[in-house]
């Protein structure tokens, strides 16, 4: 074990399962000599030449249905969207076509494409650069989707990424690519629909998507501190969404608070929050209490896109509402 | 009618002409189907523009990729796909090409190089200019042809991937089906300047043909098929058509976006089964007795695949929740 | 009072608003003497003249982008979007220009504008031309979005629509267009965020959208027969959610069941039936059940599209059981 | 420098020069609060295309609208805002033009007829045909500038919108500033063939002009702006400009995609701001002791609207939530 930072962790990925299968390309702007302006790539061009890493014009739509037309037909390209506000662009190839094709097909035509992209505000981007669309892509079926939590996750799910024979869309949190966390020097791979288990509990289970589940550890150690013995759980792909860990733990804790950097209001709390709803109702002591970003654009003013995310203070104060078997929203 | 290369491939010819008698004859079945309520849902037919499928497919190998639209029966039989699994897929049909599961503007038939028809208008230019990209990049000297129509060039992602196509020197043709409407609306009401213009203005080398003629559409698509293979492509090709029935197969009354006249008069002097069928006659390849023969043998087949659809059994209801997702390794 | 189609109340409201306020215009694709497909509008072009019922190319992106410039400059454009699939070709300009400028400007540029499109199954039209994506847009902010339910719904949402200051997207039920139902001779507005009780009852709260709400009210008869009283209501819009009007009947009936013909994960079920087990916790018998569309991108077999959409005996099926007291996911 | 109509309008030509050297100014302070670390988030300099926003600004009125770009600070001067709020708003602070919501990539002002940055590369090229459509049909003769890098073209939407705009013939003028580069990235390698074919295969007419030369921008405008009133729209112009800084003011090394030679060159031969002032010391309009002072004068507005602006109040957190919808009636 080392420790290596999130971007780095992305670059072994892709260039180790590159040397492995000559079929995967890379696609993207910027993504060559500048190895995309977070500078995640760096280096792969210099490896792999530029007729594996491929510098596109500023045409969203088109490299989006160009990967999934090369994936049709015997390779595995993995699309670089620059910013994850830029889904909006490639909704219709990513969503009319890549995600349908394989079933419209009757199981003929695969399209194993990868979508990396990143999610995340408070980096004072403004409302067309800061979103966390997570959810717009979980709700279509037959996407995969996948929101690494560290530098470990960002490599071992990126190499299962690239090897799923389906569309997978990879969101990276872009305030993470520095943060640094051990990763083995060995190859590894992160099976899809695998919870994990970030650190163990028994009064309340804190569920948390990407950066969230440092928000959720950190409230964790807060209420530690206050006698209060919180489980973090990291779904690590929200398509397929491993029910069965939430629900353990939700059994045992009997209660859960799910956290996520999406928009509330019709994103993936909802679903997550429901599912524990419906599958453990009985085990529950309070309602599944979800924390997801404001129902704003994300604005640029520091002293505003600051409040419109979850923090480790407010999730600990949810929870200790939680345990005091407050009902607050209860009427 | 262009006459080079008269009589030097009977064969040829005639495989040209019983194609094209079967997409017609596909068509006029699928059209029965709907009228007769047997067939689900609504779909548009190719009839009239026979010689732009046959003459553009017949130029390919059976790797070549096509790329399809919305109104893709034509293409479909003419990369060489079978009526039986067609019209099981138009009926909703086990059997069908997708087992049902896509239907008419679905239809893939992915052994003989078809990706796909796609119900978004435009929406397969980009998986067309990709099978290119994948082809070139993987060794294969295969080409790709896309399909679209007049309308299709309303839509920006054209202009992107043909961008890129030139930019990388893909191994794809685009071939516009200028059929002169889109839905209901003619062609001069939503594409303004010249769709060949906007292919060269991307350095894309541009040609109009009158898609009526299958050996002049044959002929253009061969040279251009060998040059794309040496990695001389993109190319653009407009070629002139036209639909003789409605938009899709309900819509009827169609007086108020063209006229009755109009219609009779393309099926009259300009319909691509009869003046080929002439040629072949005057050429001294098949007599018309021949000729007759070849449509019968059609006609027989088309109406045999169709009572086999007909009570071809439907994909059982757990298969609704197969392929959402591939398997992997 | 007269009966009318569905389609012909969206076709008054947009003809009476458009005589009342000159800076509306509405733009699309084989709008004008086609009238759409579904032949909607038929009659407008020949009242409003083609400066003001737009016929354009085949071009969403196009169209929906020169509506939102128009909508900031005096204008009060109505999109015409034919399938609600084709939403995915928008989102950009819907939800990254749209939905934001209001809030990005703050407060300065209003973008008022209607999108309206439709949602549906069944219509053997297969995965490209059958989708239910209201629950995308409801996850923006910025974006209202109504779903009528009947003719009487579809005129009064639409002119509320047409009046708002924001951005509104509104899905018609593309099966639901030759229904006919009651609707006043006089003009008639019904105002955002207010739910409608389409039927009362005691014993379980039936929360259907669009179309779903006559599959509510058919199984609310079924159950009615069996001695089981159902209520039904209609939120209308989902953006704004009316929460109270639900949660009061939640209160009453200590059961509910979200019917939607979305997919069900990620979808907007998820979110309902959240916020009902977050505020009326207490008052609940059982878990909120949610029906959704199954999560299978259309087939085209209508052997196997029939299967994919909740209907009224499976409804009632639920209902059942939650009268039962059967929690049946409860392990 | 073109010449035509030297001396016929001092004042103008003045307010030219002043504009242009407002916006370095400007530019200069913005690049300083972020090597301080005293702006949040990244921005994009417009120094060195200045000749290109005031060329063309100068030829609009205060009705007339522009759409602006991540590169935005240069049209916003240009089209008439005020240092104070400009600055407030890169800072985040509530006396912003946008109350600090929108911050450098969204910087509008209505008032002045800007409508607004826009973060998405050629995100804002229907909101500005849009504009001009709603101009035209309400009887307003209002023009639209749509501004946009040599990247932006790369993305379908533009050809969606030009075909519109050709078809109905809107009072809109596609300004293509051609700066180069897209971000890391020369223009070579990402737009295959001609811009300006592009747009005249729609029918729209075309030019090409130098971007550092204020006057023959300005005098290219006047025409095209007169002729789009008249409804003879819509327009589209290259200008070849280039930018000083790198992409963003992080983009710091940068000569791995070009070189400090090509950069010096710019700055030396065809500075926008020295050539014009040059030329209007040498027709009399102005002395350098004038230049000078118009100088030295911005550059004190400048430095105070940044003092005011560092000073200035954030808004209330409970601002996050106003705005996300406009109230109605
Ligand atoms: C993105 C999209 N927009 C609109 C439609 C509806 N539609 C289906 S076919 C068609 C006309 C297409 O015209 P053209 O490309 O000329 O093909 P043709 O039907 O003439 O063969 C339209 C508008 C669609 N399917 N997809
Ligand atoms: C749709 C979209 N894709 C990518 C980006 C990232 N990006 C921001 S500016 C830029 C380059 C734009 O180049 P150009 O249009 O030439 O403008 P310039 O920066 O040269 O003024 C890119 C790729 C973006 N903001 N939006
Ligand atoms: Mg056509
Ligand atoms: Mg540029």
């Amino acid at each position: 074990m080392r420790d290596i930072t999130l971007s780095k962790a992305v670059n072994e990925a892709i260039a180790e399962e590159m040397r492995r299968d000559p079929t995967i390309f890379l696609i993207g702007e910027d993504v060559a000599e500048a190895g995309t302006p977070f500078k995640v790539l760096s280096g792969l061009v210099e490896e792999f030449g530029p007729e594996r890493i491929i510098d596109t014009p500023i045409a969203e739509p088109g490299f989006m249905g160009i990967a999934v037309g090369a994936a049709m037909t015997g390779s595995r390209p993995i699309v670089d969207l620059m910013f994850g506000d830029f889904l909006f662009l490639v909704m219709d190839q990513l969503c009319n076509q890549a995600a349908k094709t394989h079933y419209m097909s009757g199981g003929k035509l695969n399209v194993p494409l990868v979508l990396r992209t990143n999610l995340g505000a408070t980096r004072r981007s403004a409302a067309q650069h800061s979103q966390s669309l997570h959810a717009l892509v979980a709700h279509i079926p037959g996407l995969k989707v996948a929101m690494p939590s560290s530098a470990y996750e960002a490599k071992g799910l990126m190499k299962t990424a690239i090897r799923d024979n389906n569309p997978v869309v990879i969101f990276e949190d872009k305030l993470m690519y520095n943060d640094k966390s051990p990763v083995p020097e060995g190859e590894y791979l992160i099976p899809f629909g695998q919870a994990n288990i970030k650190r163990e509990g028994t009064d309340i289970t804190l569920i948390g998507t990407s950066s969230m589940v440092q928000v959720a550890e950190r409230a964790a150690e807060l209420l530690a501190a206050e006698g209060i013995s919180a489980e973090v759980i990291d779904p690590r792909t929200i398509v397929p969404l491993d029910e069965e860990t939430i629900l353990r733990s939700v059994r045992k804790t009997s209660r859960a608070i799910v956290i996520d950097e999406g928009h509330q209001s019709y994103g993936i709390t909802g679903e997550i929050a429901s599912r524990i709803m419906e599958k453990a109702f009985y085990h529950l002591d309070g309602p599944v209490i979800r924390m997801g970003a404001m129902d704003v654009p994300v604005p640029f003013s520091p002293a505003l896109e600051d409040v419109t995310v979850p923090t480790p203070e407010g999730v600990a104060e949810n929870a200790r509402r939680l345990m005091r078997g407050e009902m607050f929203h209860a009427a | 009618m262009n006459t080079a290369k008269a009589r030097t491939n009977s064969e040829d010819y005639l495989r040209m002409y019983r194609q094209m008698v079967r997409i017609r004859s596909f068509e006029d079945n699928a059209n029965q189907l709907y009228l007769s309520a047997k067939m689900p849902g609504l779909t548009h037919m190719y009839s009239g523009e026979e010689a732009v499928a046959v003459g553009i497919c017949e130029a390919l190998r059976v790797t070549d990729k096509i790329t399809s639209t919305h109104r893709g029966h034509g293409h479909c039989v003419a990369k060489g796909a079978e009526f039986r699994q067609m019209f099981c897929e138009l009926l909703g049909k086990e059997e069908g090409y997708c087992r049902g599961k896509g239907g008419s503007m679905h239809i893939a038939d992915q052994a003989n190089g078809n990706l796909g028809a796609n119900a978004i208008v435009g929406g397969s230019m980009g998986i067309a200019t990709g099978a290119a990209l994948s082809a070139k990049r993987l060794g294969r000297d295969d080409v790709t042809v896309c399909f679209f129509g007049d309308g299709a060039t309303a839509q920006g992602l054209m202009y992107e991937v043909m961008n890129m196509a030139a930019l990388w020197k893909l191994p794809v043709i685009y071939a516009c089906e200028n059929n002169l409407y889109g839905e209901y609306t003619k062609v001069e009401e939503t594409a303004a300047g010249s769709i060949t213009a906007r292919a060269e203005a991307f350095g894309i080398e541009a040609f109009t043909v009158d898609g009526q003629d299958v050996l002049a559409v044959n002929d253009l698509t061969q040279k251009l098929v060998a040059r794309a293979r040496k990695g001389e492509g993109p190319f653009f090709v407009e070629l002139m058509t036209y639909r003789y029935h409605g938009h899709h197969v309900g819509d009827i009354n169609r007086e108020y976006y063209r006229s009755k006249e109009e219609e009779a008069d393309w099926k009259a002097n300009r319909d691509p089964i009869t003046n080929f069928g002439k040629w072949l006659a005057t050429e001294g390849i098949a007599t018309d007795a021949e000729l007759e023969a070849i449509r019968a043998e059609v006609k027989a087949d088309a109406a045999a695949a169709v009572d086999y659809a007909l009570a071809a059994k439907y994909p059982d209801t757990s298969e609704v929740g197969m392929h959402v997702y591939a398997a992997n390794g």
